[in-house]
């Protein structure tokens, strides 16, 4: 992306609301966004905090263009986005990798019906697995490579088609700690290089502040927006730098204070899923 | 001409190629006679060898996929009384005799020990009506017996293993008995010919109609074959021509034991077949295995039969037998012993 | 059934691997049986004609084997096998690939096809004879019909259990249609379709043996356990019974072997 | 596998129905139908019920024009005048319960049998090493297989049958009976250990109830078979039952009794398998 | 616990070595863990931290008593263990509670063949589950209550036996950053109350120092001691204090340095699950 692109690749969310069917929620339908305003700037890092369910990848599934029925507006670069398109990218916490698709092969899918011969196609993908580290890895299975490495070619698989906003829903969630810290360090320096707008949904707070410009603070029932946090912290960042702490901490005790974190409460029982899963 | 000419036959079979026995149908079969006659003339023979018998027959029939039939009286009646056109062109097999056979160390003597008994019965075939009139006869009915609907291999079986007290059947028991398996405490032979089951070959409506000259042809075979097996000097040779289908001749020197081969070969729509075909109509429908009369004389039909003794010059070679199964006198034959 | 029935039913037809160790331990009761049974039959202890010595039924595989009646019998039965399993395993996927795809069309025959699998398909067979008339037709009919019926339930379940997830992703990279089924449903569908052509295979045989049993007679193996019958022969029913479960065994592992390829070719395995 | 609970918006975009494939009476109402859903509602209901009614209507026309030959399709009213004349009789009603019966009884024992064979291998290594093997071989030759030797061996009475079905009905019990026993997980065992279970408490606190679902999976599975079973056996040696009334019917070349028959054999096997259904989500579902 | 108990409580371990039986190493055998020296006076809370396969797990499954070959010595209270035994909890990373059983009935498979009255059993179970907060949820089963409820029922079943030593192996691996932090707090009250022998295993190495007062560092290949950190902070803890920050970063760095952390391995392939989990 270059400079001039920059004012046109502005994401812009107002007074957006979302309300989803649901026959426990009072009258039949759930509130689960309500009343959302966010101004992202081309090429921003902006973290989404939140308890669970206050509607963090509701709000993602809105952006990509995933869900269409909601209230309010959601522009990028001016135009309100329609369906899902080539200039937004995702990485699901799930990886979703296609299991029968080989790492070079899933990368590409990110690049499936874009306008390239496929030898650039294949250039690119190359270019991209190199990107996430994962020379040599090319034609393994999802199977075959552990949890950080196939989140790392989701990664790949959502920057390969250079989107203009990439959309991370907790994308580290999975990983143990140590694997999680290598991989924040690879998101901070291909963001660095590549000055994509990101969008980060955590529930990690030292994620959050650690990667940000902006950690966006949400809370349930209905999800709102309770705070925005600037981080306007130099990069590289250091997790010890007490300027990181304060911030961190800061962000920390919105959170774990009474009533944001709605009480710990158990899933609806889904017995149908149990029954087969068990 | 047709290209093909298919005739159903309403049992198993056995042997290589397949073929089957007790009936004059059978020498036709494996001599080849009809392929004979026919040669030359583009029209081929297909023989259909069914296992479920008479009733498969009938579903053959019913969707046209044979156009001659060789069934037992019983269910060539069910086949009619459903509704199937079929016309009876000659007899090819009469008196066919039927018996009750028990382990060898059964107490049961005679028929009327059968009562209370579990007794095999191959319902919906010609046996069955007879083995109900085998029962009257001695004061039974089917319900004084514990009947089980067995067809004949598994009738075997289960007399063996002794699942079954007795069974009804035909002369494939005597190969059993003759394993010393089975006693024989029953039999038609030598009784009212009233008690003995026939079959014949028929023809379905629609092909007689089309192709008369092609059912007569099969006609004068099905006599020849029929004088051939009457003649008394081919007895061992007949046997042994009927063992190839699998049953010993044993069987058959048993089964035919004590009766003329003109009397049980003979191809002749007389008063006795008449009778027999219109008794079975009557039983059958008193036992409800059949739901409306049939007509046997609109059935039966000679014409072809007629030509053909006429074209082979035997008009008076077997002897016409009356209702009661007595010969007609005048009739007199060449074969009466 | 449900579909996770039938899938129950998958494992147990491809038997339990016993234990590598003590692998002589299996044999002891097979030789046992055969040794009694030898010792039965030669001082008959029980009813001879029931007891062959399994001498008797050696020889007896050996006659069939030599005059190629076996070979004749057994070619006719997995012709049609194969056939029937053909018919209805092409005929499977295309029903169970519209139900699966097209929700109109799995509302319209869904309920129909669901209340059909429920009548045991043996019922069927004095219909059909009499519907489709005698010799291979009606049988081939018949296996077809029984092959069927587990490939349009794989088929349809495997195509409509395609993860959601998977499918938005085919959604965010903005795959037609026609690349959302070819390269997201049908590769997830795949293993399910695959349980369902290998019931299938199995179901055909057993109706193979139901249809040489119950339709008129013809060549074929289940002809000659009939024939054993009928003719006593108790040589000839065990021999028939070996025949017919090794030829069982034979699917089961070749349907087994190929998963295994299959597995591997698709390179995944978790 | 998530068989029940994903639908998949796949071409059309709608919800599809909770089940693959939907029995005719009320599909399940997914929890969160989009709002469009209601409107399309009542024509969904009935489309289920177009096409047993055409097949209904061509086959009475049929019959009244005459297109199809009675022999090869008796006309629907026929049928259901034969079905009534053996419901009102009473013979239909002896032809079932005889079959129900054999059903019943070849089921208890196949499934006794079973879960006895089935516990003894998933349970004792040794047991497993011996029968294993035999059970594996004898697994494969079918119930037709086994027809003509058990007749042979025990006659065409009852026990022919019995035994049959009982064969029938063990096969999945006994696999799902081993197949439970031995998956119980290694981290639930050990479980036991750390808490001093003794082998009897491992077995009936942990193995046992861990295999409940599978073990109901077997019965479930056992049952559907005994059931098409009964009918094959019947078909071949029997004096009553359905499968007689089916066989007998075609010796009287009366289609209009087979068909009676059929649909009465589908209604049971379908009433058994909604029973059953119903019964495996109760046990897994509180197991 | 009393103090007099506590000399007579101590673990300890002494040349400890283990090796598995692998068909991919050299040899056919896998050494594990190799001469592993650990002392742990009564009421101690010791984490070990360290890369994945190290054989932490192993550790663990030696104490407990479940794996019977190994060589070196291990003493509990001058006893060498043999087999499992009442005086060694444990809980598992993956709660492995039964699914068959409710709260209740879970936690009081603890005291299964306890020496108590069934009305002394029920007392405890009711203590216990008092002690983990989840009074109204005695009756619930496991797959109706959430992730982190699960395992503090598993925490309070490996307590309600009250073992001498309590061993934890990654109990909140599976959780979010939020609960898991919570129940972190929760086990430090446990521990402070109960005053029972704790050994921790933890990716998370702000977690080991934040509940320790010892950290265990192992490396793997195969896997030794490495260096044993002394936590010498007062309770209750912070998170942004200093000398927190400082010992945690002491620990990272030991970490995160080449060589003990083993290179990300692909897991090996298993095509046998295949057909039917697929
Ligand atoms: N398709 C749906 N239908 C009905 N309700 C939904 C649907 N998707 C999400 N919800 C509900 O909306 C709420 C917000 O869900 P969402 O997944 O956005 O939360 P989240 O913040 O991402 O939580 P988490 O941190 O657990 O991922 C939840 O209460 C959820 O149950
Ligand atoms: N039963 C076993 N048989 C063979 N090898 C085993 C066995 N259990 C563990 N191993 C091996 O021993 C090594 C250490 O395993 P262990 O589970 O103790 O590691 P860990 O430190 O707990 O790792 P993690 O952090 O991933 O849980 C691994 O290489 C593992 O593959
Ligand atoms: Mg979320
Ligand atoms: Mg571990």
């Amino acid at each position: 992306m270059n400079a001039v692109a920059a004012a046109e690749n502005e994401l812009r969310i107002r007074a957006l609301g979302k309300r989803y069917a649901s026959t426990q929620a009072a009258g039949g339908e759930l509130q689960v966004l309500d009343n959302i305003d966010l101004h992202v700037p081309a090429g921003r890092f902006v973290s989404i905090v939140g308890a669970s369910g206050c509607g963090k990848s509701t709000l993602l599934r809105l952006v990509l263009g995933l869900e269409d029925q909601y209230e309010g507006r959601i522009t990028l670069g001016g135009q309100p986005i329609a369906g899902t398109g080539p200039e937004r990218g995702i990485v699901f916490q799930d990886h979703r990798l296609f299991p029968w698709l080989n790492v070079e092969q899933n990368i590409a899918v990110g690049l499936r019906n874009a306008p390239l011969t496929p030898a650039e196609k294949r250039e690119r993908v190359a270019e991209h697995v190199a990107l996430v580290g994962l020379q040599g890895f090319e034609q393994s299975f999802p199977h075959q490579i552990s949890g950080g490495m196939a989140q790392r070619v989701a990664i790949a698989r959502g920057l390969v088609n250079r989107p203009r906003v990439l959309l991370l829903d907790e994308p580290f969630g999975a990983l143990d700690a140590l694997t999680r810290a290598r991989l924040q360090n690879e998101l901070q320096r291909i963001w660095q290089a590549e000055r994509i707008t990101m969008l980060l949904v955590t529930h990690d707070v030292e994620e959050a502040v650690f990667l940000a410009n902006q950690v966006v603070v949400m809370q349930p029932h209905p999800g709102r927006i309770r705070r925005i946090v600037d981080v306007d912290l130099p990069h590289p960042r250091h997790r010890s730098d007490p300027r990181f702490i304060a911030l961190r901490d800061d962000v920390l005790a919105d959170f774990l204070e009474p009533g944001v974190l709605g009480a710990e409460q158990p899933p609806a029982p889904d017995p149908s899923s149990w029954r087969l899963a068990w | 001409a047709p290209e093909v000419i298919r005739i159903g036959v309403a049992t198993a079979g056995g042997g290589d190629p397949v073929t089957w026995g007790g009936s004059p149908g059978g020498v036709a079969r494996n001599q080849q006679w009809l392929e004979e006659e026919l040669k030359g003339s583009g029209t081929k023979i297909e023989w259909l060898f069914f296992k479920g018998a008479g009733p498969a027959v009938n579903e053959a029939l019913s969707n046209k996929q044979i156009d001659f039939a060789y069934q037992g009286d019983l269910p060539s009646l069910v086949g009619r009384a459903n509704g199937l056109d079929t016309k009876l062109l000659l007899a090819s097999g009469t008196r066919n005799n039927l018996y009750v056979v028990v382990p060898p160390q059964s107490d049961i003597q005679s028929i009327k020990d059968l009562k209370d008994r579990k007794v095999s019965i191959f319902r919906g075939t010609n046996g069955h009506l007879v083995a109900i009139n085998v029962l009257a006869a001695n004061g039974l009915s089917e319900r004084d017996i514990k009947g089980v609907n067995l067809d004949t291999g598994s009738a075997q079986a289960a007399l063996v293993s002794s699942g079954v007290d007795a069974a009804f059947g035909g002369s494939e028991w005597f190969k059993v008995r003759d394993q010393g398996l089975a006693r024989i405490v029953y039999s038609t032979q030598g009784q009212d010919p009233a008690f003995t089951r026939q079959a014949a070959l028929l023809v379905h409506g629609a092909f007689e109609k089309a192709h008369p000259a092609e059912v007569q042809r099969v006609v004068d075979v099905f006599v020849r074959a029929a004088k051939w097996a009457s003649d008394e000097k081919n007895r061992t040779e007949l046997f042994a021509t009927w063992a190839k289908s699998g049953t010993p001749a044993a069987s058959y020197q048993a089964e035919f034991e004590n009766q003329s081969l003109a009397e049980r070969n003979t191809p002749l729509l007389d008063a006795f077949l008449r009778a027999r075909y219109k008794a079975v109509v009557d039983d059958a429908l008193k036992l409800k295995l059949i739901r409306r009369s049939v007509t046997v004389d609109d059935w039966f039909e000679p014409k072809y039969l007629q030509a053909a003794l006429k074209k082979q010059g035997l008009e008076n070679h077997w002897t016409a037998y009356d209702a009661k199964g007595k010969p007609i006198a005048g009739s007199a034959s060449v074969a009466a012993r | 059934m449900s579909v996770a029935t039938e899938r129950a039913e998958l494992a147990t037809l491809a038997p339990l691997k016993p234990q590598a160790t003590g692998r002589w331990r299996g044999f002891v009761l097979p030789v046992a049986a055969i040794v009694l049974w030898s010792l039965a039959a030669r001082f008959e202890l029980v009813n001879s004609a029931l007891l062959v010595a399994p001498g008797k039924v050696l020889a007896t595989a050996w006659e069939q084997l030599e005059t190629g009646r076996l070979w004749r019998a057994l070619s006719a039965s997995l012709a049609r096998e194969a056939t029937g399993f053909l018919i209805g395993t092409l005929g499977g996927l295309v029903l169970g690939a519209l139900l699966g795809l097209w929700p109109f069309f799995n509302r319209l025959i869904g309920p129909s096809f669901n209340t059909f699998k429920q009548i045991s398909l043996f019922a069927w067979i004095p219909l059909i004879s009499v519907w489709f008339g005698l010799g291979d037709v009606a049988k081939v009919v018949f296996l077809s019909l029984a092959a069927l019926v587990p490939v349009v339930v794989n088929t349809c379940d495997g195509i409509r259990t395609t993860p959601k997830a998977l499918l938005e992703v085919a959604r965010v990279y903005g795959f037609t249609r026609w690349q959302t089924v070819t390269q997201v449903v049908l590769p997830s569908a795949l293993p399910a379709i695959f349980t369902g052509v290998y019931l299938a295979l199995i179901y055909s045989w057993l109706a193979t043996i139901g249809a040489e049993y119950l339709l008129v007679a013809g060549k074929g193996i289940a002809n000659t356990l009939i024939e054993g019958s009928e003719h006593f022969r108790m040589d000839l029913v065990l021999f028939g019974m070996v025949v017919i479960g090794g030829v069982g065994w034979a699917m089961n592992a070749s349907a087994r072997w190929l998963e295994r390829r299959l597995a591997r070719w698709l390179g995944r395995s978790s | 596998m998530g068989v029940e609970q994903t639908f998949v918006p796949l071409l059309t975009g709608g919800a599809l129905a909770a089940s693959s494939l939907p029995a005719p009476a009320g599909a399940a109402t997914p929890a969160a139908a989009p709002r469009k859903a209601p409107a399309r509602r009542r024509g969904d209901a009935l489309l289920p019920w177009l096409l047993p009614a055409a097949l209904l209507g061509l086959w009475f026309l049929g019959a009244a024009q005459g297109w199809i030959s009675p022999q090869v399709l008796p006309p629907p009213q026929f049928v259901w005048e034969t079905l009534r004349d053996l419901a009102l009789s009473g013979e239909l009603w002896l032809h079932v319960s005889a079959s129900l019966q054999r059903v019943l009884v070849g089921f208890a024992a196949g499934a006794l049998l079973g879960l006895a064979l089935g516990s003894a291998m998933g349970l004792s290594r040794s047991a497993e090493a011996y029968l294993l093997p035999s059970f594996n071989a004898l697994v494969q030759i079918p119930v037709l297989g086994w027809l003509p030797f058990v007749l042979l061996l025990v006659g065409i009475g009852e026990p022919l049958k019995y035994i049959l079905i009982a064969k029938a009905a063990l096969v999945p019990v006994a696999l799902n009976t081993l197949q439970g026993f031995r998956q119980t997980p290694a981290s639930l065992r050990e479980v036991g250990r750390v808490y001093g279970y003794t082998p009897r408490q491992q077995v009936l606190e942990i193995v046992l109830p861990h295999a409940v679902p599978t073990l109901f999976t077997g019965l479930r599975l056992g049952f559907t078979k005994a059931w098409l079973s009964l009918v094959v056996v019947e078909l071949v040696a029997s004096s009553e039952g359905l499968g007689y009334l089916i066989v007998y019917g075609r010796q009287l070349f009366q289609l209009d009794q087979v068909m009676a028959a059929v649909i009465v054999v589908g209604a049971i096997g379908y009433a058994i398998d909604r029973v059953l259904d119903w019964a495996e989500r109760r046990v897994k579902g509180t197991a």
